[in-house]
Parts: structure tokens; C-alpha cells; sequence
């Protein structure tokens, strides 16, 4: 394959423009047309300077997760860099200050640590960015510019983006990141180069449509908007906190309305309350958020209130670990509400679907009447990826309610009609004649309190099998299997953020000869039952790898169907590395690690 | 001082009721409160309020928490929202955000409002969302059947409460108006003719309105709130006091023991429909 | 079998006094030294004329659960009780009004619903009341002599009874109501009996101790006297309000504290930093105020701060149905909070079992660190049952805590020490020299803000891990089997108050011939995982009866052993009906409906 | 009206506080803040204060929720508790319940404070439990990187109000007053003399108190509570003001363009724990 497919990872302390040199990169290669998947770490601490990693994985077609091992890797602050060293593969590029201003002891300068096979640029990039910008801040620039000479990237769309990111704050300041750059390309440039990573020759991808870069949450503001949200309320909590402060900017823009409230609680509420009033209504928030809106949500589901509720996870439990990714918020997504509370959850796994799940999500929450979580993480929310949006437009339907027909005249409206498909036509404020209270305790069709047997228990079957109906969603994939068809050795079953790292895997150990496949699932409530099953039926074994310590997907596919699966349960506060995964599957299949060496 | 006014039943009034066509906006469905309920006044002083003004009823939305007070939106034939308890407030400023059009009325307990409730009258207050919001004080939780409230008296007996409450009750309005809500007012469900007219006012106010109802619960406090003590302790605000005197108010609602009854204060500023229009303007955006 | 076992229930309108009789009735036969299991069904509107109906069972020994059928009606209002003319057994007796007030139509009388085989005792029960009382107030109490005068049970414990309940009202009151109670018991004596339902000979029971009446929430309050809770903070919801309630009373008199919050929020808080300061601390709750707690039900789990919770689950989901039973909170129960946040949670199958949960929930808390979590429901929280309190004094341990030794000068105290059974010795305020800070962040051995990886981990493992020695917690049965031994056809697996039923239903199958055992588990986090698999492995199939719509339990089982069970997942509002279990166990063991009844 | 101050670095007061001794009650970790944060002062402030009032360090207990401000417990050397977002208050109630004896200090950000805490603040107040709530005003959310929070200004432009805070603030002082908090103290983070002054003060009264302070984000406020304006438009409380009188005290926390700095408030009258006893003792029994 003549394909592109490099990484680079950028690592410094949090004052060094580590972050931004990443975010530069990241657009200039977009920018390019190359399909780009990033990942960047912070420090947790308020201010500080900690230590700060920006990952990128450039390639022709879209990847799936980052790579094990970088080919290119930058150090801005030695000190920080050091303990990386090992994550550049052999024979690539470990670029570093080849003139620290002090002189350091050997064990404290980065060349003494590239690893043999490695191969090391030095170069002084402090006096580069002092001698082309009069100062050291542009360092970063400089880097960029010398990462783009050396792997033979064209300046152009690098200085576009440089423009546009600092134009807000003059010509002064661009200009002297757009001469550090410069500066920089013109030392990689002349660099000579003696690792093996370069950018292959671009080919523009046949499939129609705009590609453009967005994180996580940007995709999640934008499914909201092409889906029409009309109001947002939120409270701030890391790491959803960005879909709310994008969507200030974005909605009124559109006319549309966004509330900052005093809790979760009441951004639960006023969500729940818009959804009753007809408009299209979201909330977004983490762990902590999500366990006090627990009670507004089985309102939302005894109510049959359309709203969609936005959850990025993150280390837990209790305020846990605010800036590291985590799969552990799956259980209480499902059953976090008391009583018999079903609700839909679905869980994108890379950023494209973060958009397409947004965006669904509204359709979904009002053709079922129902809560939808859009359960994220932090690694999701966070991570930058190349998307395609369709050239036909967005691919949401506007209004997927039931029609509400015309009273006969004396007719009462019923609310909760029982009807073949658990679905009652629903009336909003404004809809003559069809005035009804909706209420927390089980009702009957009308919606008046009634706590008969015969009540509760329909009752409960509609809001439940109502929900089936959610597996067959048009346009909307609710599973997906990818790598071997048929009878396999290993197959993995992974949602969220995860699957990329174990598509990766799966990629590997097909390479390796493992037969194997890897299925996706999206929908985790109501369980996709048969194509699971199905799967299953097809595997000599099960794996399902997650970032959690109780392994709470697979708890969940055991509890439904009674069929064993093998746990790969971890919490290393960061996405699951690849060859643990990878392990599992050699080890499944039963290849032994020898036999791979040898 | 006003003499002590009998417990107001609904039939008796029920003549009256469908000659002024106010049954229009009572709901099929009886209310379910104690026979003697001060509870029954403020069904009829609502009813009364959105006759008067004509309420379309298909275009008002009563919200309420959890309480004997909250099943009123049964009893009102309007749209409705009985959802949890503490939660009138924030799921009426969502209905409100997403459809300004539409009248709306929180109603609520001194539990639902003062306990749970307490964290979101503040910022609805703030915010100038524009709705009213009526609070059924009966100083103790009746559909719990008759635990401490925050607006307990001092000295209350109650069940959780068996050797007697030792707390000072909270002061509502003092709050109300320290939190910047745009029309306050107390009224009295043993005083039906001023209750209605106050609730009336009370929606017509552009902006948050608070009202607080004092209504005695018959069957959990047969010695504080009853129709007797607040028939003699209630008084009428001054004549001279002025609303838009907001320490003057203050200073009248520091008078627990003699709760006088009327319109404390009213400011106008924009309300929370717009600012979100202001917001939108100066995004660039135009609503839709 | 010589032993006494009848069933009675008195049926009216909330006016009645139709409760009060029913509890008039249980203390008399238990003072005379029965054993009774109470159940009473109330109305769900606030006041009015809504149906209520007080049942009984009375036997030598304790039962497990109401019969399917009563061996005697009273109706104290015929529209009421007519629909429940069916659930007297034959040869039963209904009693009821013979004189009704207004001349009334035909259908509208009990006396024309008595079925063929039921005895009709028909007496003028309003003009006894008035010439013995001079008003028709009394009828409840005339009714209650007359079953007193036709079962042969001595009236005096009913005068000691009837003197304590009204003497607060004065000696009037009480006069009246004796007056009352003498002329339905002369009535009832000089009827002609012809039903075989009556008392055997009262026996002494040989077992010593204490025997007294408690309902399920009055069991709950007696165990965290013995066990000298401290400090209670709660926030009144149905159907736990009587716990509070009561505890208002009693806790003062023994110089501890209760508080009633502002909401659930503050109640958890409270009992977690009275927990944290090292007073023995609880709260109790009901579903909607579950969910309310989930986040800082997190928060102790992660400080490791002992607390307990008590959750008296009613009808979901959301607001539901507060007066009626139902065991949908359990998944709340055990996953309600966000992050891999485990917890003890155990649930009583009886009152006795109330007592010895609460009890022994403090114990737990303390020696494992964790919030416990006793789930009760309404039918368990509501229903009186005789307790035989051990002579030997409250069976609890009153500290539990892990002993702190003193610190080595300089030494830095560590309160999340890693030890080898995961617990770590916990100072609390006050204690000299061992300040820390507790925080829901993640964090070391210090309790400093940590997410690395290695500590996450470790200290995931430690808050896990520490919890699974509560299965073997001393003195305390975390399963338990009944029935048959050895291999059996069908095995019930059961949680909660519904597991009286399952008894019921194994010894009705017994009785037919079935090979069948019961096995009540009573902690269900950590999950009994050996018990339950070595118990399954003897079935040939697996019962799982439990009141909610999912299965809860039954996904439980299921996800943890990944062995099929068969759901009995029902919500009829009320209680598990005993023929209901009993079907399924016919039909499991492939006995025939149409075997049984030949 | 006082001169701008500078912000207040730990390191240059290091000297002084060695001295003093004051550095028993740091604790090892070094305050994570970004230099120039308000906070600094509060936190020396308040090892003053404990050192003057020779606080046992194993009999008080620093009580936070979350936010910049909530990481202070980690900061001093006492018993701590980091509990959650807005729940510093029902926690502390709940150790002070359980041991009497100790000193609980309270402490937290005007997010924690008056959005998601709101609702626990009039109860703490009204039951007068015998702690103290330290609250930073920095108008912001400082932990989630600058949104707007209920002491924002009006016009305030953070991330989630792009186009201008459209909402008045509310009025912390006015609130506290009309909840019957019986202490009630107004002080700044660059006035740390009067600061200190003030918390000592705060943690020697009898029952709730609660000390407002203000205290520049210097990272994601730029134009409001910065040091330069929060010097120029604080003044003192009129030497004339008398701190029984709750009206005048209202009246002085009406004027949010000039704070006040200094006592607003005092008033003795039984803490929660009196009313505990006072509980026992009716029902006969007798404390243990
Ligand atoms: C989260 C939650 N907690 C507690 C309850 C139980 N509850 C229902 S109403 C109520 C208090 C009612 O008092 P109030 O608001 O004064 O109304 P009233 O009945 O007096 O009109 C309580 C505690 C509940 N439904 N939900
Ligand atoms: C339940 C919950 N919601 C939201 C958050 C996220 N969060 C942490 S601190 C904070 C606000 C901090 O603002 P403030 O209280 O003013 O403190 P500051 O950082 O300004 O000192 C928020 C929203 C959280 N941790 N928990
Ligand atoms: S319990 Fe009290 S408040 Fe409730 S309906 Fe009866 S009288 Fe009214
Ligand atoms: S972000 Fe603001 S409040 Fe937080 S430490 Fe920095 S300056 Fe202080
Ligand atoms: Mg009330
Ligand atoms: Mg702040």
C-alpha cells in the first residue's frame, strides 16, 4: 500500500503550546485531505506544568485508534518527553532542542535517550524561533514547520491555518508565528532525512461530500444543529462541558435557545420540560451530572417525554478522575432511574458517529417518546477526527413524531392511548382541545393517576416494548460486524470509544492469521438480542474488552442472553491499549506469544 | 385585624361557579382534598383568575411538584405538568424557553417549594422567567401526612417533629425579595374574594411573580395555620405602602406573626424571554 | 396438625376504622401468644372513601406470607367488599351487616354475594353499636368482638389492647369502644357456628426471647436502637416515613440525634459526614429519593465512609405508585451510581430478617467501609409480623471498626493504606495527629489527588475487593435453602419480601408431590456467586419470581454466571400471588394443571 | 473608597509566616492555584486565623465541595473533607451533628455556593448549625475553565455567555440576611488583613456564619472582579453601622457597585446543637 500513514505525537508541559501546535498540525493536514484521528492528554491539575501529549495519526483513509507506537515524536520539554522515548517505533524521528539554555546533566537531555534504531534530529529550535520572531514563544511554530519540511508537507495549508488561528489577535502576532514556522520548515527541510516516515502522494478520496475536522462534542453540536435543536440546557462538567459552551455561540445564531441552569437537576427539568412543550430539547453532561438527573429521567420515561441527554464519561467513580476517559457510566445509563425505567442508550464509537448518534438521537426520542442517552467519553468527546458530511445534506428527518389526528367532537384525547405499536399520538401546548396533565405516577390512557393491576402492567409493557422498535431504526445501524464472516476463532464485542482500539487489534491479529471478526454496538438499550446472538452463535469465543472495572457491558450481555463471554475489564485511566487487546485474542485463539516471536 | 372567615366548601360555591362560567376551566376530575382544605379556594380563585382574563385553555400549562397542593393540576382543565417533587420551577422555565406563547403557572407546597424546592426559586426569581408562581403555605407536609415543613412554627408537634419543632420557620417572602423576584404578594385561602384578585394580578405581571398563600391543612395541623389563628393573626398591608419600594417591603415581611396580605413589590425588567431574544439579536441571529 | 392457622380480613371504606380493627385484632392474638403476618391494603387518594382491607393470618408458628385464601371476610362496607367475596376459602365465613341502614337493591348487599359453600353470618353490627354505644362510631369494634365470641378467643387481651389504643383519647372513649367490643363478642359467642374455622390450643412456644409485634419499618427502628445508631438523617417519602417517624421518638430518649433535611441530597450528605466523623449514621428512603442519593452514595463508596441506607421500594418508576409494593429499585440499588461504584446491599425476606439486616448493616458499614444499602419494600416496610427478640440481648457488634494503631512519631498516617484485605484503618476527627482529606477525586494511599493508572487500578481492586469478605460476614446468612435437598426438578431463586410467597408456593408443591427447594438470598452485593451457582447446579430448572417487569434479579443472575434462569417477572401492584409461583413450579416440574386437579 | 492592592503572593509572605508559626497549618501540598489567584490570601487567612485562635489542628474539620476554591481543604493542615459539587454544607451539618466539639469551616466557590448548592444554604442559615461558610466570589466557574456563574455581572462575556451575560447577579449578602444567617461578613482577598480579621471573627461566633469574600480569577476574568476594580469599588462599612440591626444590614447589601467590606450582621440565638439537646431533654432522655 502506498498509503499515508504516520504519527506524530507533540509532547511538553502546559505552558509550552504543546495543545496548539497539535491543533495546528491536526487542521493543516485536514486541510490537506489527508483523514487525521488525534488524541491529547492534559495535565489535571488547575494551572501548572504538568505534562501535556497532543497524538496524531495522519492517513489516506480513515483510521480507527491511534497507533501503539508513534513515528515521529516531539519534545518541547525534555523533562516530560523523556518517559516516551519508548513509544516511537524503530526507525522513526525523535526531534528535540539540540541547545538547551542551561547546560543539564546527560540523563536530562533527550538525546540520551533516543533509543538505538531511533533516529534523532537535534536541532535548536529556540534559537531559530529567537532569531526569526525576536522571542522563544514560537518554539512551537518552529517545530511545526520543521515537522512539515522534514516529512515533505506543503507550507500552504499551514499558514492558512496559522491566519486563521491567530488573526483575532493581529497582524503582529501572526506574522511572527507565520516566520517561525518558516524558520522551522526551512531546517527540516534541509534536514537530512534518514528515517523512513514520509507522506505518501495525496489522491483526493472519491466518496462526494465535505470533509471536515471535528473533536467529539464539535460533532455532537453539529448532528444537534443539522437536526434542528431548538433548546439546550446545561451546567458545566468536564469533558461535556464544550458541547454546551460550542452550542452558546452556535444556537442563537440560529434563533435558537440556550440556558446555562443552576444544577443538573434543573437542566434535566427544563430539558424534560421543553421536550413536553413540542420543542426539540437536549442536555449534556458527565457522571456526576447524569447520577442527579436520575429521578427527572424516569420522569421522562413514565411521561413518554421526548428529550436526549448527552453523557461523556470519565473517570469514576465520584469526581473520580475529571480529565481521564472511562467506560464505567454504562450501568448507570441503563439502570441508573428506579422503577422499571427504560430508556434508549446509544454509544457512537469514533466521531463520525458521534454526529450521525446526535443527530438520531432527536428522531429516535420523539418517534419512541422516550429518553435518549448518547452515552460519550472523554477520549470520544475530546478526539479529533476527519468526518464526512453528506453532500445530500444532513441525514435526520425534522419531525419524526406520530400525527396527532383531529378530535371527533366530544371526543376526550387520550394521551396514552394503547395502541398496536406502544406509540400514542401526542399532543403539545397549543393543540386545541387536547389539554392533559402528564404526572410522575402511573396513569391510564388519559393520563389520570390509576394504580389498578391491569393498568400498571400495560402500562409497563408499552413503555417497554414501545422500545423494540428502536432496533430497526431506519437509517441507523444498531450493530455491525466487521473482519472475518462466519465461523471465527475470537470475536470481540466492544461499544464506545473502545472499538477503534480493538478494530486496530483485530486488523493485527488477521495479519498475524487469527481468523477472527469484531462486532459494534451502537444501541446498548433496548439490547440488540438477535444480532448479538447471532454474533455469538458465529465465535468460538467471546471477547469484550472496556474501560471499566466491573466489566458492565459484558455483565449486561451475560444478564440478557446467559451465554459466558471473556472479560477485559481495565481502568489505565487512558484509552486500552491495543496490544492488551491484541494479547487477549492471540491468547483466545490460542497462538501463544512465542509462536508470534518466532 | 380581619375576623375569622369558615372553610370555604366547593359546592356552595358551585352556583355561583357555573352561572360565571368559570367551570370552563375546572377539570372533570374532583379534587381529592380533605373536605375543608384551603386548597379548595385557590382551584376556585385560579379558575376564577384565568375566566376573568380570558385564558385561552389550550394555551396554559400548570406545573407542580409533589404534594396535596401539587395534584392541582388535575382539578384545572389546562395542559399540565405534574412532575417531581421540588421540580415545578425548572420544568416551567424549560416549557417557557420553548414557547413563550404559553401562560404559565407553577403551583406548589411549602415542602415541594422551601425543602427540596429550595435551590431553584432563586434563579427563576433572577432569571424574570415569566411565569407565576403560587406557593400553598400550610406550614407542614400533608400528603406525607403531617411532618415538619420549613415553615413550621416554632413549637409545631408533629411526626417528626414529637417534641415539638424547635427551629424558626423560614421567611418566604423576605427571600422572595432578596432574590429579586419582580411582583411578590401573600394572600389567604380564607380571604377567597382578595385571593383571586391577587392571583389574577399575579399572572398578568410581566415577569416572575411570586404569591404566597397561607391555606390551613384541616387534617395535620389542628393548632398553628388553623382557619381561627390565621383568620385573627392576618392583616392588610398599609395603605400606604408602595411596591416599588422594595426595603418597605422588607421591612413588612418581617412580620410572621401578623402576616399582612397584598402586593409587596413589582419591578418591570426583562424577562428571561428577552434576554434570549437579546442574546439571539446580538448573535446575528433572528428567531425563528 | 393440631396448630392454629386462620386468615382473616376485614374490608370498608377509610372511614371505617377498618385499619384500626385489623390492628386491634393483631396485637390481641398476638399478646395471647400467636404468631401473625399483617398486611394492609390502603387507599392511594389523600382522604376520601377509597377501599381499605386488613389482613391476617394467625398460627402457632410464624408463617412466610398470607394464603391465597382467607378463612373469614368482614365487611364493614358491602360495595367494597363484594369483589372480594372470592377470596374466601369454603366452608369460610363472611360476616357482614344484616341490617343495612337504607333498604338497598339486591346486588348491592353482601348477602346476595356469598358463594356456595361460604357461610354468610349475617348480624346487625350498626344497631349493636348503637344500643351499646349510643352511636354507630363502634362498628369496628363490634365487628372485632363478634369474631373474638365466635372463633373462642378470650376477650382480655382485646380489653388490654383496647385500653391502651384509646386511653390517650380518655376514659370515655375507651369505655365506648369496650362497650363495643362486649356486645359484638356476646353476639358473636351466641351465633351458631357452623364454618370450621377456629383456635386450636394455645401452646406456649418453647423457644425463649422476646416475642413482640413489629411491622417491617418498626423492625428496621428496633435494629438500629440495639445496634445505637447515633445520628439519622432523613427526608419523609412513602413508603419509608415511619422509620424516620418513629426514630423521632426513640432516638432522643436515648440522647442521639435525628434530623429532617431539606431534601435526599442533604439526608446522604449528612449521614456521609456524620459517618466520615465517626457516628454510627443512616438515612432512609424510597425510590425517587434513591436516585437523589446516587451521587453521594459514590462519593462514600469512593471515601470509603461507612453509612446506611434504608430504600422501602414502592411502585415505579418515577413518582409511581407510593402505595403500592413492587421490587423494581434493585438495579438502582446496585448500579444507581456512575463510575465502577460497588456497595453492600442486602435485603430481608422478613420482619425478623428487617431487625437482624438493620442491625447488622452497621456492622457492615464499619468493618468493610462502604455504604450498605438494606432494601425493603412496602409490603415488608408495612406488614406486622411477631418477632422473637433473643433473651441474650441484641445480636450486634458495636464497633466494628478495624483497630487504628498509634502512629510512629514523624509518621505520615495513610488512610487508604493498602493492606491485604483492602481495608485500611480509619481515624476520624479528633483522632491525634491523623489528619487527612477525604475527596471523591482519585487518589493514593494519602488520599491525595492521584490518577495514575497504577493507583487507579489498585485502588479500584482494593474498593472491590474488600467487599467480597461481607460474604462471609459472622453471624449473618447471606443465602439460605429450604425444601428439598439433593438434586431437585425445580429450584426458586428469590430476593425480598416476595420470597414468603415462594416459600408458600415450594410447600404447596411439596405438599403435591414436586421435589423442590427455595433459596432466599438476602445479599445480593456482593453477589453470592459460589451459593448460587452450587445451588443451581442441583436444579433442573430455575425459578426467578420477583414483583417488577424486567427481572431484575433474574438479569442479575444471569450477568454474573452467565446461567439461564427462568423469569417470573410480574407487576400486579400488589404482593406476588402464591398460585402464581405455584403454576410456574407445576409447570417447570412438567406437572400438568389438569394432574393436579384430578 | 481604598487604593487598588496587589495581588497577594504566598512566597513573599513566606518569612512572616514561618515566623509566626502559622505554618503549622499548611499542609505539605503546595496550593495548585495559578499565581495571582485570590485564593492565596483566603488560605493564609484562614492559618492565621487558626493559629491566633490556637485551633486544635485534630479538632477542626475543612469542609469543600468542588471548584479552584473547593481544593482548599488539601491546603491546610486540619481533618478534610473534598465532597461534592455544592454539598459542603448538608455534609458539614452532618459532622457537626455527630461531634459537637469540633470546629467545621466550610468552605467553597460562588458556583458550589449559589448555583448547585443553593438550595442548602437558607437551611444551614435557619437552623443556625455552629459553622462557618467561607464562600469565594470570583463571579466565575474557575475549575471548568471560565463559564458564568449566579455573581457573573451583567455584560460579562465567559464561554458560555459569548454574546454578553444578559442576567443580573444575584445578591449573596441580601439572601444570607433574609435566611436569618446570624453572622453575616463581607471581606476581599486583596484587603488580607481585614480578611484574616474577618474569618477569625467568623469562626469565633456562636452558630452559623457566613463570610462573603471576594476574590479575583485572575485567569478567566479580565474585566470584572479583577483586583483594579474590586479595589477601586470596595469601601467599608459606615463606622456608624450597627450590627443588630438586620434592616440597615439589608440596606448596606442592597449596593452590589460598592461592596461593603466588614460585619453586616450579628445575632445570638441557639445553634442546632442546643436544639438538639433541648430535643433530649424534653423526651427524657439525657445526652450520651
Ligand atoms: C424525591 C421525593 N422525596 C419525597 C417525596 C415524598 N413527598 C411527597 S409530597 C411531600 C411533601 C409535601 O409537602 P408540601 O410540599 O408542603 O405539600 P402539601 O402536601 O402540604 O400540600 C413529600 C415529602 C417525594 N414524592 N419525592
Ligand atoms: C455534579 C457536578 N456538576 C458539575 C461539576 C463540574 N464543576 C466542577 S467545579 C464547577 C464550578 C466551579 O465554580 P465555583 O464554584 O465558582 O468555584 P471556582 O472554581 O470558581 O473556585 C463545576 C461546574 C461537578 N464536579 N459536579
Ligand atoms: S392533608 Fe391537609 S393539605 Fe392535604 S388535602 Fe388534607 S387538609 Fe389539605
Ligand atoms: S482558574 Fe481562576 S479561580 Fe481557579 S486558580 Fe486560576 S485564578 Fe484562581
Ligand atoms: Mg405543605
Ligand atoms: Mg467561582
Amino acid at each position: 500500500m502506498n498509503a499515508t500513514d504516520i504519527q506524530i505525537a507533540i509532547c511538553g508541559s502546559a505552558g509550552d503550546g504543546t495543545i496548539a501546535a497539535g491543533d495546528i498540525l491536526r487542521n493543516a493536514v485536514a486541510a490537506a485531505g489527508y483523514r487525521v484521528i488525534c488524541f491529547d492528554v492534559y495535565p489535571p491539575e488547575i494551572r501548572g506544568f504538568g505534562k501535556c501529549i497532543s497524538r496524531l495519526r495522519i492517513t489516506t483513509e480513515q483510521s480507527y485508534s491511534l497507533k501503539r507506537q508513534s513515528d515521529v515524536l516531539v519534545s518541547l520539554d525534555d523533562s516530560h518527553t523523556i518517559p516516551h522515548a519508548g513509544e516511537v517505533r524503530d526507525n522513526g524521528a525523535v526531534i528535540f532542542e539540540s541547545q538547551p539554555i542551561s547546560p543539564c546533566a546527560e540523563g536530562e537531555h533527550m538525546s540520551g535517550h533516543v533509543l538505538p534504531g531511533q533516529i534523532p534530529y537535534g536541532f535548536p529550535i529556540r534559537e531559530l524561533a529567537q532569531k526569526a520572531t525576536g522571542g522563544a514563544r514560537s518554539r512551537n511554530l518552529v517545530v511545526l514547520g520543521f515537522i512539515a519540511g522534514l516529512l515533505g508537507l506543503a507550507p500552504a495549508s499551514f499558514q492558512k491555518i496559522i491566519e486563521k488561528k491567530f488573526a483575532k489577535q493581529g497582524p503582529k502576532v501572526v506574522a511572527r508565528n507565520q516566520a517561525g514556522f518558516q524558520a522551522g520548515f526551512d531546517a527540516g527541510k534541509g534536514s537530512f532525512k534518514l528515517d523512513d516516515a514520509a507522506f505518501g502522494p495525496f489522491e483526493k478520496p472519491a466518496s462526494a461530500g465535505k470533509v471536515i475536522m471535528l473533536s467529539g462534542n464539535a460533532a455532537v453540536v453539529q448532528g444537534c444543529i443539522d437536526a434542528e435543536l431548538a433548546t439546550f440546557f446545561g451546567y458545566p462538567i468536564t469533558p461535556a462541558t464544550t458541547i454546551m459552551e460550542r452550542l452558546a455561540t452556535e444556537l442563537p445564531k440560529r434563533g435558537h435557545r440556550l440556558l446555562q441552569t443552576e444544577d443538573e437537576i434543573s437542566a434535566m427539568a427544563a430539558t424534560v420540560g421543553a421536550g413536553f412543550a413540542g420543542a426539540r430539547a437536549a442536555t449534556a453532561t458527565s457522571g456526576p451530572g447524569l447520577a442527579l438527573m436520575a429521578e427527572m429521567l424516569g420522569l421522562a420515561t413514565i411521561t413518554e417525554t421526548p428529550c436526549v441527554i448527552f453523557v461523556s464519561q470519565r473517570g469514576g467513580p465520584s469526581t473520580g478522575m475529571p480529565t481521564k476517559t472511562e467506560q464505567s457510566d454504562l450501568n448507570a445509563a441503563l439502570y441508573g432511574s428506579p422503577g422499571d425505567a427504560q430508556r434508549i442508550v446509544i454509544a457512537p464509537t469514533n466521531v463520525e458517529g458521534c454526529y450521525r448518534c446526535a443527530g438520531k438521537a432527536f428522531e429516535m426520542a420523539e418517534r419512541y417518546q422516550t429518553p435518549v442517552i448518547v452515552l460519550l467519553d472523554l477520549y470520544l468527546s475530546n478526539r479529533y477526527e476527519t468526518v464526512t458530511l453528506a453532500a445530500s445534506g444532513p441525514p435526520f428527518v425534522l419531525d419524526a413524531n406520530k400525527p396527532l389526528r383531529r378530535l371527533e367532537p366530544g371526543e376526550v384525547y387520550k394521551r396514552y392511548a394503547l395502541t398496536a405499536d406502544g406509540v400514542s399520538p401526542r399532543a403539545v401546548p397549543g393543540d386545541a382541545g387536547c389539554m392533559h396533565v402528564i404526572t410522575g405516577l402511573e396513569h391510564n390512557e388519559l393520563g389520570r393517576p390509576n394504580d389498578s393491576a391491569e393498568m400498571h402492567t400495560a402500562m409497563s409493557r408499552k413503555r417497554h416494548d414501545k422500545l423494540q422498535a428502536a432496533l430497526e431504526h431506519p437509517d441507523f445501524a444498531v450493530t455491525k460486524r466487521f473482519g472475518n464472516t462466519g465461523r471465527v476463532k475470537v470475536g470481540i464485542l466492544a461499544w464506545g470509544s473502545t472499538f477503534g482500539e480493538c478494530l486496530e487489534a483485530m486488523f493485527m491479529a488477521q495479519a498475524e492469521g487469527i481468523v477472527c471478526s469484531a462486532m459494534k454496538v451502537v444501541m446498548l438499550s433496548p439490547f440488540p438480542t438477535k444480532a448479538i446472538s447471532a454474533f455469538m452463535d458465529d465465535c468460538d469465543a467471546v471477547l469484550v474488552p472496556e474501560v471499566n472495572y466491573e466489566g458492565q457491558f459484558a455483565q449486561l450481555v451475560q444478564g440478557v442472553l446467559a451465554r459466558p463471554v471473556v472479560r477485559l475489564s481495565r481502568v489505565p485511566s487512558s484509552p486500552m491499549p491495543v496490544e492488551l487487546i491484541l494479547g487477549e485474542i492471540r491468547r483466545l485463539s490460542g497462538v501463544t506469544a512465542s509462536a508470534i516471536a518466532s | 385585624m380581619s375576623i375569622p372567615i369558615m372553610p370555604v366548601y366547593v359546592d356552595v360555591k358551585l352556583r355561583e361557579v357555573q352561572e360565571s362560567g368559570r367551570l370552563d376551566y375546572r377539570s372533570r376530575s374532583l379534587p381529592t382534598w380533605c373536605p375543608g382544605c384551603g386548597y379548595f379556594a385557590i382551584v376556585e380563585g385560579m379558575t376564577h383568575a384565568c375566566n376573568e382574563m380570558g385564558i385561552p385553555r389550550d394555551q396554559a400549562v400548570v406545573v407542580s411538584g409533589i404534594g396535596c397542593s401539587s395534584r392541582f393540576p388535575f382539578f384545572v382543565d389546562l395542559y399540565g405538568v405534574h412532575t417531581l417533587h421540588g421540580r415545578a420551577l425548572p420544568v416551567a422555565t424549560g416549557i417557557k424557553t420553548a414557547n413563550d406563547r404559553l401562560t404559565v403557572i407553577a403551583v406548589g407546597g411549602d415542602g415541594d417549594g422551601f425543602a427540596i424546592g429550595g435551590g431553584h426559586i432563586s434563579h427563576a426569581a433572577k432569571r424574570n422567567v415569566d411565569i407565576t408562581y403560587l406557593l400553598f403555605d400550610n406550614g407542614i407536609y400533608g400528603l406525607t401526612k403531617g411532618q415538619t415543613s420549613p415553615l413550621s412554627a416554632v413549637g409545631l408537634k408533629t411526626t417528626t417533629t414529637p417534641f415539638e419543632n424547635p427551629e424558626r420557620p423560614l421567611n418566604p417572602l423576605m427571600m422572595l425579595l432578596s432574590y429579586g423576584a419582580s411582583w411578590v404578594g401573600q394572600a389567604y385561602a380564607g380571604r377567597p374574594d382578595h385571593l383571586r384578585e391577587m392571583i389574577t394580578q399575579a399572572i398578568a405581571h410581566r415577569g416572575f411573580s411570586y404569591l404566597h398563600i397561607l391555606s390551613p391543612c384541616v387534617t395535620f395541623d389542628k393548632t398553628s395555620k388553623t382557619y381561627v389563628n390565621l383568620g385573627l393573626q392576618t392583616r392588610d398591608l398599609p395603605e400606604s405602602h408602595d411596591p416599588g419600594d422594595l426595603m418597605a417591603a422588607m421591612h413588612q415581611a418581617q412580620d410572621l406573626d401578623h402576616p399582612a396580605l397584598g402586593l409587596y413589590y413589582q419591578q418591570f425588567r426583562p424577562t428571561l424571554g428577552d434576554t434570549f431574544e437579546q442574546v439571539i439579536a446580538k448573535s446575528g441571529g433572528s428567531s425563528s
